[in-house]
């Protein structure tokens, strides 16, 4: 079960905004993703007000947008951390010991995959496989990629960022 | 209008084919799938997720649940005989032990995944997957495992249990290809997907009009209606209450299906003798009130239609009907800057409720309070209209309970066990009395073409020879007819299917409708077909039936014209006037609010 | 930009782009074309070996011969620089001491050309440099 | 225009470049600035070299050099020693892994002697944000050649005689595929070219796309008039912002030369390309769940027929191919389909791209022709594996396939062979493993995999691959029974049998090759209580030697759930039944008495 509580109040220039964004679309519900992709690029997440407004622009049902939005890993709908952190569970970074990577980055964070700490700053997510696999495991932190990352040196990774 | 797909549909089911079934030869019609052609043969393969809704021209065949898988040789893995069409020089094998086999595991899995409550379930004896699973010897189940669970959703009609959900997308379909409403999407994927509201919201927080739809296709107790029958025996057990009952139309011809007696078989008597038994002071009908909606709802076409004749640019047209709450709830949450074009006279079951607390409650001397009402309905909206605060007199409900055709059936079986050998009883008078008319708003187009027979009348001054408008009945989901009102032709549009009304709707706000009225009922084939009736799993071939029922009891009133009905005469002379009177404004009839989501403006 | 309007078009702006990626071509399988080794360490380029080796590429190909001219370090024989190796497909490589200009002309007319022996190829006890 | 002696070719692919090979490209052009060489040298960031375990790479030609692990400080080494000087930098040169000796160019080394390049031909060739780069390697060309020399049925006969598979996965005749979506007759058709490279530790099509976009457009052009397509859609992974980034450069650049558009070569043909984003979900790799995708809808695949070259995007007949297969396209059309079937095996032509992983020393890309065997992959390629383990198993075909062991060494690999053994090409991903990997865990960790990714439309794949997933645990906790492994098996039959789409049906392919290849370990897990690899923490047993223990209570205070017991100076105990295997006592012992069994 999803947990969503997050609320927003929209302003003015948001709704413009995804207004604006879904017009460069045509607002043609087959580009549904492309737009949603393009909203999320710009609110870093998509919440339930967000994609009410997207669904009025596009002509499709609230309902069948958020069927879409959870049905694509891509899209949130929490806010992600200043720092968004990415472990790679591909194959290649599993056999290379991803998972303890990722346990060491739950313990360090004292959060879970999809959470985001408390003040905001670091979000914890897998994905699978940025095609790395030579530096496996790979950790993605914002756009920056970290090769070969040892469960030691993930309190020094993190340490980058305070 | 005609539906395409479905003469295509017929068109490429002209040829045969030489196809092999379990060893033996046969033939069948190109483009039909497997499942078809075997049942042609007399081979019925199980099914779950598939559902034909031939009349509405719509499958839900999504080949998800995998039940109806076989074996077709040369093919390395089972294919599904629900979407798999047949080719020439087929061979389908539905009985070899790896057919069985799967079916059984793939049964298994489902189950393992679904709570094992079957016996205080509300659906079971009706559940289809428990059918399966009996039918198909399942005893077991290897791979127990975590199941799924979701938030229960508690409206006051419809109660999603969605634990239960197997999948089959029945509901889905229903909401937005048939009902064109938009609630339910499949949302998640893998193991936690499910079908839901938008943010898995409740029902009353999403546009979801109750119709009940969904749960009338539900195979297994996902979706069910609120059940109100205990506190039914809980109001007949309390001496200090006056418990009256009114039934609607539809009723009378479905609750047979419950007690194993043919589609289409008019238990009116015995219903009215088991209600009666089962101890409701008074036992009315709802046609009574069918009747004072005609004379309300009538009196407004015409004025609007005189209006409209002599000029008047700000007048109405064309008039709505608003006696399916389902539809109401439609028009406010999808159409709401169009909320005042359809009529604003209440439906028969809250004009019922209006007039028993203000007027029958003085003639029979019981005090508001005492006097609880309750309806009996072939559908599930009728118990969100009737908690609608507007139809509340300090918090006192005007109808205090809607029960549905099917609980109906429980509370019978509860307290009498059947209505088989009953002798029939009449309805109880003053608000008992009914005419043809009324008991035609059952069936799709019934209510208008109850309107044409008074407005006729009253509008040309002349009898009607004929009071059956033949070209205002069928079963085609958009339908138009013109009356000729002495030399003034009159345009009647009919839709049921709330997909069907979205079309008309479009049509009038882009000012392209010429109908002067239409009528709309939210559920295929008018309220006969309605969320709350018995389970007819889109067989047609029951609606059908149910629908000459209503027409056989319209013949056998000796009168049929609602303006003639001498109970409703006496209560205008009486209590109300003359209709859209004042006092008929405050009791009769209603507004409309905006639901939509205001975040979004 | 105009825009490519038929196959003719194409073919001859591919022509004309070829020497962008020439080299690279010719890397790919240098064992098909004659390669031309030439040392270019310090006492090389002190005694002109840049100057051999520009004049090697640039008539190579103005003469239209496929050949790949590489710089290596010191070839070991200091005592003979400029000096060059040259490799025929297929052919052992021979290398030649005190190259100028117009030695390196003669190399690429009679050697390169037609695999006709001249003076000054130095004894082959080295070792080269891969 | 000066000619340069030298390129200097960086790879810029995501791996290299996640290794900040754009700032080598910075370094190195200052140093050619202040040393006066920019007529003479040139850098040019080029695609992937596929050698990734060893990036950031560097390639200098014309001398083939190759440095790896480079370091933006390397540059000015680089460019004082190398381009001045002629002598390569010894320190940064490729260690051969067997020899333990540096290989002095690309030609020497044993990961690329192997190959055959077709797919990637251009890739860590060409710069693949100018056009005129690959125009100079007959980019368009053969687009130019079908326009005015072929008729599409031709065309659609040339790829069907050079015998080319779809690379996606399937392995279904390209030919054939585009002959059924010529035969569609409809006003509007289209090319979809699969770029959502899914499977985990795959990354072919991204290296094709970033290194070589031209050869795909140029393609699909060709399908395009093949089979009577004016329009193209790329549906291509979010995540790959840098595929993104050269695809709308070089679809901008081609379109700029009339090389895409309308009239394409003054020839009327014309033909436009999109791109389509996917959101993250690895069934739409399934060609209906792609085009359910690209439609706007929630990407679950739905039954064939009616297959996407009669009804696909918005019902129209449309043609939908994988990048690397498009990427061949080309080469056949120029060189030819009979040389093009000259390559690899009777029914599996051509090469193939594997992305190489795991515990193997060579990490990369690497295009073979079909026919290769496994041990030429793994111990000439891939230089063997890491660390001198022994090898275990090959994991190909990412979670739709299985393990490939010892006893397939020498099978020569093509689609039908690998199917042969229980596995299947899939999109190519090989990942090595060694004795330290327990295959039951490598198993659970595909069906986990596949759980997660399982769209949920069919039950035998939502529920089925669940309840795998459960078995699978139970049995790695120590739990499982003899009848669990008779379940995983029949179950495994079931789904394959049942479910939907390819996905589902190949979604317990991992737990059927491991059954057959390894039926012993998964024997010892259930019956022994053991895991040979180790792995199985549940399945690990802590035990003291009373003989080495000196009871200095060291252990007995490290342990979190008081499981040790014993008194001073005497031998202690680990009470099983307590123990959490958190391994804290093993650590805090300083006589070596705890082992683990």
């Amino acid at each position: 079960m999803t947990e969503i509580k997050v609320k927003v109040k929209l302003k003015e220039q948001d709704i413009k905004a995804i207004k604006e964004i879904c017009a460069t679309f045509d607002n043609e519900p087959g580009n549904l993703i492309n737009c949603l992709q393009k909203i999320q690029e710009h609110f870093g997440y998509l919440p339930a007000e967000v994609q009410e407004v997207v669904a009025a622009n596009m002509g499709v049902s609230v309902a069948k947008v958020y069927g879409v939005v959870t049905f694509y890993s891509f899209f949130t709908m929490k806010p992600k951390g200043q720092h968004p952190i990415s472990c790679c569970t591909g194959t290649a970074c599993y056999v290379r010991g991803a998972e303890k990577v990722l346990e060491e980055f739950k313990k360090e964070l004292k959060i879970a995959v999809g959470e985001t700490t408390e003040d905001g700053k670091f979000s914890l997510s897998c994905l699978r496989c940025v095609g790395a696999c030579g530096l496996a495991p790979v950790v993605m932190i914002g756009d920056k990629t970290y090769g070969r990352v040892a469960p030691e040196k993930v309190a020094e990774i993190i340490a980058e960022f305070n | 209008m005609k539906n395409v797909s479905l003469t295509q549909f017929q068109l490429n089911k002209m040829a045969l084919i030489d196809i092999k079934i379990n060893g033996k030869e046969v033939k069948a019609e190109a483009g039909s799938t497997i499942l078809e052609a075997a049942h042609t043969v007399g081979i019925e393969i199980p099914t779950l997720c598939y559902m034909n809704l031939h009349d509405v021209g719509i499958k839900n065949n999504p080949g998800g649940c995998r039940v109806c898988v076989v074996e077709v040789v040369g093919r390395k893995n089972l294919a599904p005989a629900c979407v798999t069409e047949i080719m020439p020089g087929m061979e389908i094998k539905t009985n070899t032990i790896k057919v069985i086999n799967a079916r059984k595991t793939v049964l298994e899995l489902i189950l393992s995944d679904h709570p094992f409550d079957c016996l205080i379930c509300a659906k079971n004896g009706k559940c289809q997957l428990q059918k399966l699973a009996q039918d198909c010897g399942v005893r077991e189940i290897h791979f127990p495992g975590e199941q799924s669970t979701y938030k229960p959703d508690f409206s006051p009609s419809i109660i999603r249990n969605m634990d239960k959900c197997i999948m089959c997308r029945r509901c889905e379909t229903m909401c937005n290809k048939v009902q064109t409403c938009g609630v339910l999407s499949g949302i998640n994927r893998g193991f936690t997907a499910v079908v839901a509201p938008a943010f898995e919201q409740d029902l009353v927080d999403s546009p979801c009009t109750f119709c009940g739809q969904c749960l009338a296709v539900c195979p297994v107790g996902a979706l069910t209606e609120v059940d109100n029958t205990p506190k039914v025996i809980r109001a007949l057990a309390d001496p200090t209450k006056t418990v009256i009952v009114q039934t609607a139309p539809a009723v009378r011809v479905a609750l047979g299906e419950e007690f194993g007696l043919p589609a289409g078989t008019r238990v009116t008597g015995k219903m009215v003798a088991a209600l009666r038994s089962i101890g409701f002071d008074k036992v009315y009908d709802t046609d009574f009130a069918a009747d004072l909606t005609i004379m309300e709802e009538g009196t407004e076409l015409l004025d609007r239609l005189t209006k409209f004749l002599n000029g008047d640019k700000n007048v109405k047209l064309p008039l709505l009907t608003s006696c399916c709450p389902g539809w109401v709830n439609f028009f406010e949450h999808q159409f709401p800057d169009m909320r005042d074009i359809p009529s604003s006279a209440k439906s028969p079951q809250q004009m019922f409720g209006a007039i028993a607390k203000t007027y029958m409650a003085d003639k029979l001397g019981v005090k508001r309070e005492d006097l609880v009402v309750v309806s009996v309905m072939p559908c599930v909206a009728k118990k969100f209209e009737s908690q609608r605060e507007e139809f509340k007199v300090n918090g006192n409900p005007d109808v205090d309970y809607s029960i549905s055709t099917r609980e109906l059936a429980l509370l019978i079986k509860q307290t009498i066990g059947d209505i088989k050998d009953l002798q029939d009883e009449d309805f109880d008078r003053l608000m008992g009395e009914s005419t043809g008319a009324a008991v035609i708003f059952g069936n799709t187009g019934g209510v208008i073409e109850a309107a044409c027979r008074t407005a006729y009348e009253i509008f040309t001054g002349k009898t009607l020879e004929k009071v059956e408008f033949e070209q205002l009945r069928g079963f085609e989901g958009v339908r138009a007819g013109k009356i000729d009102f002495n030399g003034l032709e009159i345009n009647i549009g009919i839709a049921h299917g709330l997909g069907n009304a979205r079309k008309l709707l479009e049509d009038i706000r882009e000012g392209k409708s010429h109908f002067h009225a239409i009528e709309v009922m939210a559920c295929p084939g008018g309220c006969i077909g309605g969320g709350g009736q018995p389970l007819h799993h889109g067989d047609s071939s029951i609606l059908k039936a149910r629908a000459a029922a209503i027409y056989e009891e319209d013949e056998s009133k000796t009168i049929r014209k609602s303006h003639e009905n001498k109970e409703v005469q006496q209560l205008y002379a009486e209590f109300l006037g003359k209709p859209m009177s004042e006092k008929a404004h405050h009791l009769l009839h209603t507004e409309y609010f905006d639901r939509k989501k205001k975040t979004i403006e | 930009m105009e825009k490519i309007k038929n196959l003719a078009d194409l073919r001859k702006m591919k022509d004309n782009l070829q020497n962008k990626i020439d080299l690279r071509e010719k890397s790919d399988s240098p064992e098909a074309i004659v390669q031309i080794k030439v040392g270019m360490a310090t006492s090389g380029i002190a005694s002109g070996a840049k100057e051999v080796m520009n004049y090697m590429i640039e008539e190579l190909d103005k003469r239209n011969i496929k050949g790949l001219v590489l710089q290596v370090g010191d070839m070991g024989y200091c005592y003979a620089e400029p000096t060059i190796e040259v490799t025929r497909p297929g052919e052992s490589p021979v290398v030649f001491g005190y190259v100028d200009i117009a030695k390196a002309n003669e190399i690429i007319e009679k050697y390169i050309k037609n695999g006709e022996l001249l003076d000054g190829i130095l004894p082959a006890n080295y070792e080269s440099i891969k | 225009m000066a000619s340069y002696k030298m390129h200097l070719l960086v790879c810029g692919g995501t791996g290299c470049k996640s290794s900040d090979s754009m700032l080598i490209v910075d370094k190195l052009n200052e140093e050619l600035k202040s040393h006066n060489l920019v007529d003479e040298a040139k850098v040019v960031m080029t695609g992937c070299f596929g050698f990734c375990e060893q990036g950031p790479i560097i390639k200098v030609i014309p001398d083939n050099t190759f440095y790896t692990k480079v370091k933006p400080e390397d540059a000015k080494e680089i460019i004082e020693e190398h381009v001045i000087k002629g002598r390569s930098v010894k320190r940064l040169l490729y260690v051969d892994p067997k020899e333990h000796a540096r290989v002095s160019d690309s030609k020497h080394m044993g990961f690329y002697k192997k190959q055959i390049r077709i797919a990637l031909r251009n890739c860590g060739f060409l710069d693949p944000e100018n056009i005129e780069e690959s125009i100079a390697r007959e980019a368009y060309g053969a687009l130019g050649k079908v326009l005015s020399e072929y008729t599409p049925q031709q065309t659609i006969d040339k790829i069907k005689k050079s015998g080319l598979r779809g690379r996606g996965g399937g392995g279904f005749p390209t030919g054939l595929k585009w002959e059924l979506a010529a035969k569609s007759v409809a006003e509007q058709k289209y090319v979809i070219c699969n770029a959502d490279e899914g499977d985990p530790g795959a990354f072919m099509d991204r290296s094709v796309l970033e290194g070589d976009p031209h050869s795909v457009l140029e393609a699909m052009a060709i399908c395009g008039y093949s089979i009577g397509a004016s329009k193209g859609l790329i549906y291509i992974r979010a995540e790959y912002p840098l595929a993104i980034k050269r695809l709308k450069i070089a679809i901008a650049q081609a379109m700029e030369y009339g090389l895409l558009g309308k009239d394409i070569m003054g020839t009327g043909f014309d033909f436009e390309i999109e791109l389509r984003y996917g959101a993250g979900a690895f069934v739409c790799g399934e060609e209906t769940a792609l085009i359910h995708s690209m439609e706007g809808e929630r990407g679950e695949p739905t039954f064939k027929p009616p297959f996407p070259a009669v009804s696909g995007y918005l019902k129209k007949p449309s043609n939908v191919n994988n990048v690397e297969t498009f990427a061949c396209v080309p080469v056949i059309i120029l060189k030819g389909e009979e040389w093009f079937s000259s390559i690899g095996t009777e029914k599996s032509k051509g090469t193939k791209v594997f992305a190489l992983a795991g515990k193997i020393n060579n990490v990369g890309l690497i295009e073979v022709p079909m026919g290769i065997t496994l041990r030429e992959i793994i111990y000439e390629i891939g230089g063997g594996i890491k660390n001198g383990k022994k090898f275990k198993a090959v994991q190909t075909g990412g979670p739709s396939g299985g393990c490939l062991t010892e006893k397939h060494l020498e099978t020569p690999i093509d689609y039908d062979n690998l199917i042969a053994a229980g596995s299947m090409m899939g999109s190519g991903g090989m990942i090595v493993m060694d004795e330290d990997d327990c295959m039951v865990q490598i198993a659970k960790f595909f069906l986990e995999f596949t759980v997660e990714e399982s769209c949920g439309k069919c039950s035998p794949c939502r529920i089925g691959n669940k309840r795998l997933h459960e078995i699978l645990t139970k049995i790695t906790e120590g739990k499982g029974t003899m009848e669990d492994l008779e379940l995983l098996k029949s179950l495994s039959n079931v789904i394959k049998d049942t479910a939907l789409c390819g996905l589902g049906q190949t979604s317990p392919n991992p737990v059927l090759s491991t059954l057959n290849n390894f039926w012993d370990e998964y024997l010892e897990h259930v019956v022994e209580g053991k895991c040979r690899a180790g792995q199985c923490t549940a399945l690990k047993k802590y035990i003291i030697d009373p003989e080495k223990c000196i009871g200095c209570t060291a252990c007995a205070r490290a342990c979190p759930v008081n499981a040790i017991e014993g008194d001073k100076k005497m031998p202690h105990e680990i009470k099983q039944e307590l123990c959490i295997k958190c391994g804290s006592c093993y650590e805090k012992c300083k006589f070596n008495a705890i082992s683990i069994k």
